[in-house]
């Protein structure tokens, strides 16, 4: 009997997405339409829990989809590190969830389905063995987070929209290019057996294969908003509506997924002549996006875009962590990359709050307004700046120092430089965006009365109790994250041991034998 | 009798035989069951297709249409071999112009049938139809026949067709 | 053969890229266009060029790579249209909401002044 | 065992919470609960006293991380102990003083909420036994005083106050960070313990400088060395009970107290002695020489505070075990008057309304008590005897005399004493002159008088300790200070006495010459220099905000200048960015080219290859009139589908030659909106740059495709050849493929679509559009049109069926003919009209879509039930009488549902695009077009 | 194939001769002058391209490009019609 | 037998080439749209058609695959040339800007024959949200809010 537990992260949502849309209708009570999205995350949550249950023992789920041997056709495969990702998915969907059900699902047409189709092209990118399958789940994923970017929006939004279509066409032409050069070089698509054909390389197609590699690479790190492809990043999320944004923290991690996977799998000790082919330059490209990304952090006008910039800085320190290639690192840098997920989903959250009881100055640090009622988005943007910033005791703090205490000795002093200077950098400035926001009040009516904005018409908008709760979710996340640090760093390293040793996924998938056909 | 019973099975037959033959070629072999399936789909596609007719027109008497098909394709024929000298040939021999040419034919199919025919036969191409459906403006290579064109065009196309479509 | 097919993936691309580089949103379009045809033609010329053997199995012909040509990359390419038409859809559409909200269909646009009741709305702080 | 420790340190922790979460209420009550964490805490520390004075070190340690080497080790020794004792009875006190000094306005709440906090972190700084605990400690007291030093954030000083603090130590924080991770890369344990049994592995290691300086980094900022010392003045912008605890007493103390605790670890260098002590003494006599300066009683203050820090560094910098047990006396004392001092400075700025020494004077009369005691603790601040003060710093002058090294080096330190000694007399001179003594108050609103009984007892209960110390060293301070140092030094112990008087010496000399000196020094001051009149100006502000400022503006610029929201910008990075990483590694390993590999192209092929590059190239001449590009990318599309013709791919071709179909609808759809020319744009040079890359990326992927087409392929394709039919049911195998072997990409691929279409009715479901131009008329009626695609629609419909029931096993399938099916229905739309189609023809196209989606997942999910994987294909041959063989394949269960999603996909973006509402306040966006002056070349106006 | 070489001559002459046709339509769908010869360019080259795929049927004995040219002669049609749409009112759906 | 059908089959293809090849000759060599037009419309079609039953024959007598499925080819096309041809027509009549022809008497032709000046119309955009464009994708599913 096959268990079929990989298949349900992605099948559940695809439902979930396909049943919402029958429930668009007046027909259907809004409670009615909502508690059907949560009884899919409930699913979708016994499931994902059953995966990680199943990768936490070691296990690399395999499953062959429409019975075929991998080489043939599709295979799922889960191991600790697609355990993990889902996880993260599926905690930050379910507090991104929570933020919408407070109102902004009804004003986007359509906004339960492309929730639900998103987490299904997340989940997909996360436990697909096939690089194209790879691809076609990368677009599922992007093409739900257009829809959540810009429906109901208009103005600018429309702008940031298309740019972001734009490059991400541009960058998926890209990835289509790498995969015909990969296919028509090593002619598979599974990951696993290109993990053993990338090994057996003729000398002369070497050029070729790294250069199809080089550019599978390179989108990668354009999804994940690295030098210098992460500029379209900090405007786009600025304009999309806060659970969008929120859900939008992952989005730059399923790059740096893709690349850990695709470095660890199919460049690692294993692949001959392309062995750790790039990481040099990740690390170099990592470091000068930290700093930039600080920078960014210290320059931005708008909240928003600050966080946009705490975003890609973050997204840097992963690329350092998983350039460095080490199983202290990488499971360092999949702690962080967890802690920062939320974190910034919790940052985006907290600066809407901001945002809107701003009246007319919306989150402009330069611009000075009332900010009534302050104590709730205060407290939650000093908590969650404090861990943005990895400044201790929050989880941001740990996985740095575990990040940095695990840094070869011949990179260090690159490492440690860029990272100690440019967490300062983000302490400066987002200590400058806090002072500006929630200090830096007029001067008569520091003690604002509370129902009229600056402009005298703008009612104070008042926190949701599903916004408030969804914010102090994602930060409690990241108390959760600090207090069981270890037994979550335990598993982060067991995921990136597990990396290390592709030669355990390739003979897993090899083994695995479809349940009825000839192998 | 029979017609009714037609005409109660489908909203119109010659669209059912048509879709009957269409999928008769198409399949790879005869067999009963294709023929099945299309009778069936004989029998479905133009009830669905019906949704969207937006005007209603009669068909008369079917009598003359292999007659005018003959005509038509060898009118076609003929006037090709004429139209194929006078493009090779040097551009001044062409005197082309715009004719108005009066309908008597109000059937919709009879006139789009007329269109189709006009503007395959060489030398005219149908250019416009007045709103009301009474001119038809004709482009012609050569106008030095215009009105004897016009009398053609009458006589060998638009009588026959108004026998099929009243 | 090879040698042109290659060209005519090099020249559309390089249109695509050309046209995609251009400061106006429908030519962007166009030029993502372009790409994506070099791209799909690309991926299939990844399954070597076998004119003439269609991977339609025949009575007859042995179902080997000798007598028809490798179907993958076709059915790659066949997805990478369709993803690409979807996108074509999704991008055109925005380019129209960008040009009427922001009056202008330069791919930069933004609104000089404010709609009324549009908060969205704002001059950028550049 | 109760968890003593763990209590000690949670307590303040805990507290702060419950206060936060209190409602403004009584004072008193919130005082009295805050107050309850110092006091609880200090009972525990009696508690543990006699163990700690009999040597013992308490210690309880968790693992919290431990692959890292973090644990909640919690070291409660000596030196602990009596820092420990410093911040609780100090806090304690505070507590009481800031119930009286704060406001109405000011929310107690939050304030004695933020002062535990900071209590808690700077217990768990003092009693960490795991350096990286104690780093998280030290940057969490950053954290809390910020809050505290901004508490009044209206007003600029506070908030900027706040900031530079900030900054400086939480940047100290970091650097800090960095040393004990090297630290413990070095020794292999963050344990105190171990680390600091491991002072002469760490002074030996190569990194050990680097270590140092890192460690001394924070340390430095934390106590406000020079030059990083400028943030202390500015700090008092906060409330002064703040300034009483946080840059007296404890806080600014956890550098030398990190010094100090680190000590037997890092010194015993050079470098450590020169660098710290050095350090030392420059702020030693810089923050002295800058004190008498200061206007502001809190300024003065603070620069004395900054001089005593660098006086402490400095003896721990001389490291000689005496100048230890001076340092941790000093630290002692200082905190004991500087907190009374700034206590007694809060009370008049509290009563006089000002905190202006050229304002004040005379005090003395009109709050007698309050003056008795700040002239009693600044008389120990200036060092005369009979106070604490006068005890250490006697003890700092005899370390001054007898330091390490060489005699030069005694000299310039004594002299440094010295010095250090004479402007300290200064400035405690100036302070108690200018405010109690002498003449005046100025200008004031108000007429000062003794404050409330309960805010001078704090005052009260510390200057008796100065007393009680300076009189009765030996029975008061002995203990607790014997037990500090011994913490520190273990067995370097030295011998010391703690008497009064040791007899005429040159300390003693030193103390009288300072006190004389630094009479004369103030009374030459203010009759030559007239210090009123001079304002110092704060070294480093400036050139900190100066600097910061710079570092915004050059922030922003950067980060402007790379991201400036263009679109351009991005696509071209990504371009450039490709052909770079993809052509180092093709360049450098040189490609496998030959022209052996090439096939001859038949003349045919070359004609195609002709009109395809032609249109291409067309597109290119042609893009700014955009009617007449989307005309020539047509035929570039139909020439692609030939291609795919040419080159055996069927599939390809027909699912190319319908999306071009429908893409150029799309694209006619849109330019109704849309300008129908692209203007000039600006800069020669910039389509030549974009023409280079373009032709770069080109040149690059030409030469890729082309080597690898010449090489020899090595696929799996062959057995998915062999296996398609007998296993897939099917002999076109591109068909199987997408069905069958990698059905889940078309599952992915139909979700595309189908979320591609959704984001198309999102976006234009309820947007009002005016179109780009109107042409004026009315409908164009198209009856002979509309009459034959009235015939033709069965048709296509009967076609598109046959296409679908086929594509197993022929050209077709799925999804083209969901297409073949929505071209001739659009072509309805475009030929009848919307209203006459959509009212005869009413169709949801999204729950069309949403059926096709869950028919593709059911018939997928069938196979489950068989106990075969997702989307395993079946088959069934049904014999019926008279039909023959039929044969089934679950395949076209799925293939339903593409059908479905593809046509209600297109429908739905196709319709939506028809029908988009027009625009309530415009007609069109540019202008009317008169339908009689078009230009015949484009279409558009003339 | 020997038995038919022949025709088979015939019909590689006749690829060669339309496909002259579809370069004689690239000429005027690039040279013009006015939109709708450029629209008509377009459209002769798609029922050329029918001729084309006919002629390649022919030339594989196989029925495999059938479907594609029929997609072009049923539907081929809709590009143009939506380009004279255009042309005449430029809200191609009203 | 076989020869005579080859030979038979290769006139049919060699006139009905020809034809397709005289249509765009003549598109390309005639110097006004409406000349041109007449070329391709039906030498074009007629030459496909010609092609069409040479393939039908050639499929039937000579090659593995007896189907005569091009006739539907041929029908589609007999249909859709001339929609193509009057719209195109129509297109060109509508950008035609002198030596319109003018409509005989009081009738109309919507937007491409020449019509009086200074008639007030009605604006499209008013009347399109009066008609209340509705049905399909556009009905009250998603009318809430
Ligand atoms: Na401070
Ligand atoms: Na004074």
């Amino acid at each position: 009997m096959t268990s079929h537990l990989l298949l349900w992260p992605i099948v559940i949502p695809l439902l979930g997405g396909a049943v919402s849309l029958f429930l668009e209708h007046r027909r259907f009570s809004w409670a009615a339409r909502r508690a059907t999205a949560w009884a899919f995350m409930a699913l979708l949550a016994v499931a994902v829990g059953r995966i990680i249950g199943q990768a936490d023992t070691g296990t690399i789920g395999v499953y062959l989809l429409g019975d075929w041997p991998a080489r043939l056709g599709i295979a799922l495969m889960a191991d600790r590190l697609s355990g993990w990702m889902l996880g993260v998915t599926l905690l930050l969907g379910g507090a991104c969830l929570l933020h919408a059900c407070s109102g902004w699902d009804r004003r986007a047409p359509h906004f339960h389905a492309f929730f639900q189709l998103q987490l299904m092209g997340l989940n997909g990118a996360f436990l697909t063995g096939d690089i194209f399958n790879l691809f076609v789940f990368f677009e599922v994923m992007l093409s739900a987070s257009y829809g959540l970017l810009i429906s109901g929006g208009r103005g600018l939004r429309m702008r940031s929209g298309f740019h972001y279509v734009a490059f991400n066409v541009a960058a998926s032409a890209l990835f289509l290019i790498a995969l015909g050069l990969i296919y028509g070089l090593l002619g598979s698509l599974n990951m696993a057996e290109l993990s053993v054909r990338v090994g057996q390389v003729a000398p002369a197609q070497a050029g070729m294969v790294k250069a199809a590699f080089a550019l599978l690479l390179l989108v990668f790190c354009a999804k994940a908003a690295l030098l210098p492809l992460y500029l379209w990043l900090p405007e786009t999320y600025s304009r999309a509506p806060a659970a969008v944004a929120a859900l939008f923290a992952v989005m730059t991690k399923v790059g740096l997924y893709a690349v850990l996977r695709v470095s660890t799998l199919l460049l690692g000790a294993q692949a001959g002549a392309l062995a750790g082919f790039g990481q040099q330059a990740l690390l170099w490209a990592g470091a000068g996006t930290l700093l930039l990304g600080a920078l960014g952090v210290l320059g931005a006008a708008r909240l928003r875009i600050m966080i946009g910039y705490v975003v890609i800085w973050s997204a840097a320190t992963l690329f350092i962590a998983f350039a460095l290639g080490r199983v202290g690192t990488i499971g360092a840098g999949l702690y962080y990359l967890a802690h920062s997920t939320f974190v910034a989903a919790a940052l985006f959250m907290a600066a809407d709050l901001i945002r809107r009881r701003r009246g007319h100055a919306e989150d402009d640090k330069s611009i000075v307004a009332a900010l009534p009622d302050r104590a709730l988005p205060g407290a939650m943007f000093l908590v969650a700046a404090i861990s943005a910033a990895g400044l201790p005791p929050l989880s941001g703090f740990l996985a740095k120092a575990a990040l940095l205490s695990d840094v070869p000795v011949a990179d260090t002093p690159l490492v440690w430089s860029v990272v100690l200077l440019s967490s300062l950098l983000v302490i400066i400035g987002i200590s400058r965006a806090g002072v500006r926001l929630f200090w830096r009040l007029p001067a008569q009516v520091a003690h604002v009365e509370e129902d009229h904005g600056p402009g005298g018409h703008l009612p104070v908008a008042r926190a949701r109790p599903n916004e408030t709760w969804a914010t102090l979710l994602l930060l409690g996340l990241g108390v959760g994250m600090t207090l069981f640090a270890a037994p979550l760093m335990q598993y982060t390293d067991a995921a990136a041991r597990q990396l290390l040793q592709p030669g355990d996924y390739t003979q897993q998938l090899r083994e695995t034998a479809p349940a009825m056909r000839t192998p | 009798m029979a017609a009714s019973l037609l005409r109660r099975l489908t909203p119109s037959w010659p669209l059912s035989v048509s879709v009957v033959a269409f999928w008769m070629l198409m399949t790879d072999s005869f067999s009963v069951g294709q023929l099945l399936l299309g009778l069936l789909l004989g029998w479905i596609v133009p009830r669905f297709a019906a949704r969207l007719d937006r005007e209603y027109a009669r068909i008369g008497s079917l009598r003359p249409v292999p007659r005018m098909l003959a005509i038509v394709a060898w009118d076609i024929l003929k006037s090709n071999v004429i139209v194929a000298v006078q493009v090779l040939g040097p551009e001044k021999n062409i005197h082309p112009g715009f004719v108005w040419v009066p309908l008597d034919i109000q059937n919709i199919h009879g006139i789009a049938a007329l269109t189709s025919m006009i503007t395959l036969t060489p030398g005219t191409v149908s250019a416009a139809l007045t709103d009301d459906r009474r001119y038809l403006l004709v482009h012609m290579l050569d106008m030095s026949s215009a009105e004897a064109a016009i009398a053609e065009i009458k006589s060998r196309y638009e009588k026959p067709l108004m026998e099929i479509f009243p | 053969m090879e040698l042109a097919l290659a060209s005519a993936i090099g020249v559309l691309t390089a249109c695509g890229v050309w046209l995609m580089l251009r400061a106006r949103t429908f030519d962007v379009i166009l030029g993502l266009t372009f790409l994506s045809y070099g791209t799909n033609l690309l991926i299939f010329a990844g399954g070597r060029l076998r004119p003439g053997q269609p991977p339609v199995l025949r009575e007859g012909k042995a179902a080997t790579l000798a007598h028809y040509i490798d179907p993958l990359p076709q059915a790659l390419v066949l997805t990478a249209i369709v993803i690409a038409f979807a996108m074509t859809a999704v991008s055109i559409v925005l380019a129209m909401r960008s040009r009427a909200d922001n009056r202008s269909d330069h791919v930069d646009a933004y609104a000089a002044a404010p709609e009324p009741d549009d908060g969205e709305q704002r001059k950028d702080g550049r | 065992m109760i968890p003593v420790l763990e209590c000690l340190v949670a307590l303040p922790f805990a507290l702060s919470a419950i206060v936060a979460m209190l409602r403004d209420g009584p004072r008193t009550r919130i005082a009295w609960i805050a107050a309850s964490a110092p006091l609880a805490g200090l009972l525990i520390l009696a508690w543990a006293t006699p163990a700690i004075l009999r040597g013992e070190v308490l210690q309880v340690s968790y693992p919290w991380l431990p692959q890292l080497g973090l644990n909640l080790t919690l070291r409660l020794d000596g030196f602990a102990w009596l820092f420990a004792m410093l911040v609780l009875a100090i806090g304690a006190l505070v507590v009481m003083y800031a119930r009286y000094y704060l406001s109405r306005q000011d929310s107690a709440v939050r304030f004695l909420s933020f002062l535990l906090l900071f209590m808690g972190s700077m217990l768990g700084l003092v009693v960490a036994g795991n350096l990286l605990l104690l780093s998280m400690f030290w940057e969490l007291t950053s954290i809390s005083s910020f809050l505290l030093i901004g508490f009044w954030s209206q007003q600029k000083e506070a908030r900027e106050g706040a900031r530079m603090a900030l900054v400086i130590t939480g940047g100290g924080g970091l650097a800090l960070l960095g040393g004990v991770l090297l630290i413990g890369r070095i020794v292999g344990s963050y344990e105190l313990e171990v680390v600091l049994a491991s002072g002469a592995l760490l002074r030996a290691h190569p990194w050990y400088p680097w270590a140092l300086m890192l460690v001394l980094g924070g340390v430095f900022t934390k106590s406000a060395q020079f030059p990083l010392h400028f943030w202390l003045p500015h700090a008092m912008a906060a409330p002064t009970p703040v300034s009483a605890y946080l840059h007296s007493a404890t806080m600014v103390k956890a550098g030398v107290f990190l010094l100090a605790r680190l000590h037997p670890a890092l010194a015993g260098s050079e470098l450590f002695f020169y660098t710290v002590s050095g350090i030392g003494a420059i702020t030693l006599l810089l923050g002295a020489w800058h004190a008498i300066f200061q206007h502001d009683l809190k300024g003065v203050l603070a620069y004395s505070t900054i001089s005593h820090l660098g006086l402490i560094t400095m003896l721990f910098g001389l490291s000689t075990p005496m100048a230890v047990v001076a340092g941790v006396f000093h630290i002692l004392n200082h905190a004991i008057f500087k907190a009374s001092l700034f206590m007694a400075a809060g009370i008049v700025d509290h009563e006089a309304g000002t905190r202006d020494i050229r304002k004040l004077g005379g005090l003395r009369r009109l709050m007698p008590f309050t003056s008795a005691l700040a002239i009693i603790a600044s008389l120990s601040m200036a060092g005369i005897p009979l106070l604490n003060g006068f005890l250490s710093k006697e003890m700092f002058f005899a370390v001054a005399l007898d330091a390490p090294d060489s005699e030069p080096m005694r000299i310039v330190t004594g002299l440094a004493a010295l010095l250090a000694g004479i402007l300290g007399v200064a400035y405690s001179l100036r302070f108690v002159y200018e405010t109690f003594l002498g003449t005046g108050p100025r200008d004031l609103d108000t007429t000062p008088h003794e404050p409330p009984r309960w805010m001078k007892i704090p005052v009260e209960i510390l200057v008796l300790l100065c007393v009680a110390v300076g009189l009765a060293p030996a029975l008061t301070v002995a203990p607790v200070l014997d037990t500090g140092a011994r913490a520190i030094l273990g067995d370097a112990m030295p011998a010391y006495s703690l008497a009064i008087w040791h007899g005429f010496n040159l300390p003693l000399a030193m103390s009288a010459l300072g006190v004389v000196f630094g009479v004369a020094l103030y009374r030459v001051l203010d009759r030559v220099l007239d210090l009123h009149a001079i304002n110092s100006r704060p070294t480093g502000r400036d050139a900190f905000w100066r600097n910061l400022e710079l570092l915004f503006v050059f922030g922003n610029r950067v980060s402007e200048a790379l991201a400036n929201n263009s679109l351009q910008r991005s696509l071209l990075m990504l371009v450039l960015a490709a052909v770079v990483v993809a052509g180092i590694p093709a360049w450098s390993e040189g490609l496998p080219l030959s022209l052996t590999g090439n096939q001859p192209l038949p003349l045919l092929g070359w004609m195609v290859w002709l009109v395809m590059m032609g249109a291409a190239l067309g597109a290119l001449r042609l893009y700014r009139q955009r009617l007449l590009a989307v005309i020539v990318l047509g035929a570039a599309g139909t020439m692609l589908s030939l291609t795919f013709v040419l080159l055996s791919a069927p599939d390809l071709a027909l699912t190319q030659l319908l999306v071009e179909m429908v893409t150029l609808v799309l694209l006619m759809l849109a330019m109704n909106y849309l300008p129908d020319r692209s203007t000039v744009e600006p800069g020669r040079l910039r389509q030549w740059r974009d023409g280079a890359i373009a032709v770069a990326a080109g040149l690059g992927l030409a030469i890729l495709a082309y080597a690898v087409m010449t090489q020899p392929a090595d696929t799996v394709a062959g057995e998915i050849l062999a296996r398609a039919q007998p296993e897939g049911y099917g002999r076109n195998v591109v068909n199987v493929i997408l069905v069958d072997f990698r059905g889940f990409d078309t599952f992915g691929e139909i979700t595309v679509f189908a979320i591609a279409a959704l984001v198309v009715h999102a976006c234009l479901r309820r947007a009002r559009m005016a179109p780009e131009k109107r042409i004026e008329g009315g409908h164009v009626q198209l009856p002979v049109p509309a009459d034959l695609a009235q015939i033709l629609f069965p048709l296509t419909l009967t076609v598109s069926i046959f296409l679908f029931l086929r594509g197993h096993n022929a050209p077709g399938g799925g999804f083209i003919a969901g297409l073949v099916l929505a071209v001739p229905l659009l072509m309805q739309y475009v030929i009848q009209g919307v209203a006459s189609v959509e009212s005869r023809f009413g169709f949801d196209y999204v729950r069309c879509i949403g059926v096709g989606l869950v028919v593709a997942v059911a018939s997928g999910l069938a196979s489950l039930l068989f106990g075969v994987p997702f989307l395993t294909s079946g088959h069934l041959d049904l014999h019926l009488p008279l039909i023959g063989q039929v044969p089934l394949a679950s395949a076209m269960g799925f293939d339903t549902g593409v059908y479905l999603v593809v046509f209600g996909g297109a429908m739905l973006m196709l319709s939506m695009l028809g029908t988009i509402k027009g625009s309530r306040r415009k007609d069109a966006q540019r202008h009317a077009l008169d339908p009689d002056a078009r230009s015949p070349q484009t279409g558009g106006r003339a | 194939m020997t038995g038919h070489m022949f025709i088979e001559t015939t019909i590689v002459c006749c690829m060669v001769a339309v496909g002259i046709a579809m370069l004689l339509c690239l000429w005027r769908l690039l040279r013009g002058p006015t939109v709708p010869d450029r629209i008509l360019a377009l459209d002769t080259l798609s029922v050329t391209a029918v001729a084309e795929l006919m002629l390649l049927g022919m030339h594989l004995d196989s029925p495999i490009y059938f479907e594609a040219a029929l997609v072009i002669a049923m539907l081929g049609f809709s590009s143009t019609v939506v380009l004279c749409k255009y042309v005449l009112r430029r809200d191609i759906v009203e | 037998m076989i020869d005579l059908i080859q030979i038979a089959l290769s006139l049919l293809l060699i006139v009905g080439t020809t034809f397709v090849l005289l249509g765009a000759v003549g598109m390309v060599k005639l110097s006004e749209f409406f000349r041109r037009v007449h070329a391709p419309t039906k030498a074009s079609t007629l030459g496909v058609g010609c092609v069409l039953l040479a393939s039908v024959g050639y499929h039937l007598f000579l090659g593995q695959d007896p189907q005569p499925r091009e006739l539907l080819i041929t029908a589609f096309l007999f249909i859709t040339a001339p929609i193509s041809a009057h719209l195109m027509s129509k297109a060109a009549l509508a950008l035609m800007r002198d030596a319109r022809p003018v409509p005989p008497e009081d009738t109309e032709i919507s937007a491409t024959v020449a019509r009086p000046r200074g008639e007030e119309r009605v604006n499209r955009n008013e009347e399109r949200v009066e008609r209340g464009v509705s049905g399909g994708a556009r009905s009250e599913w998603w009318g809430e809010e």
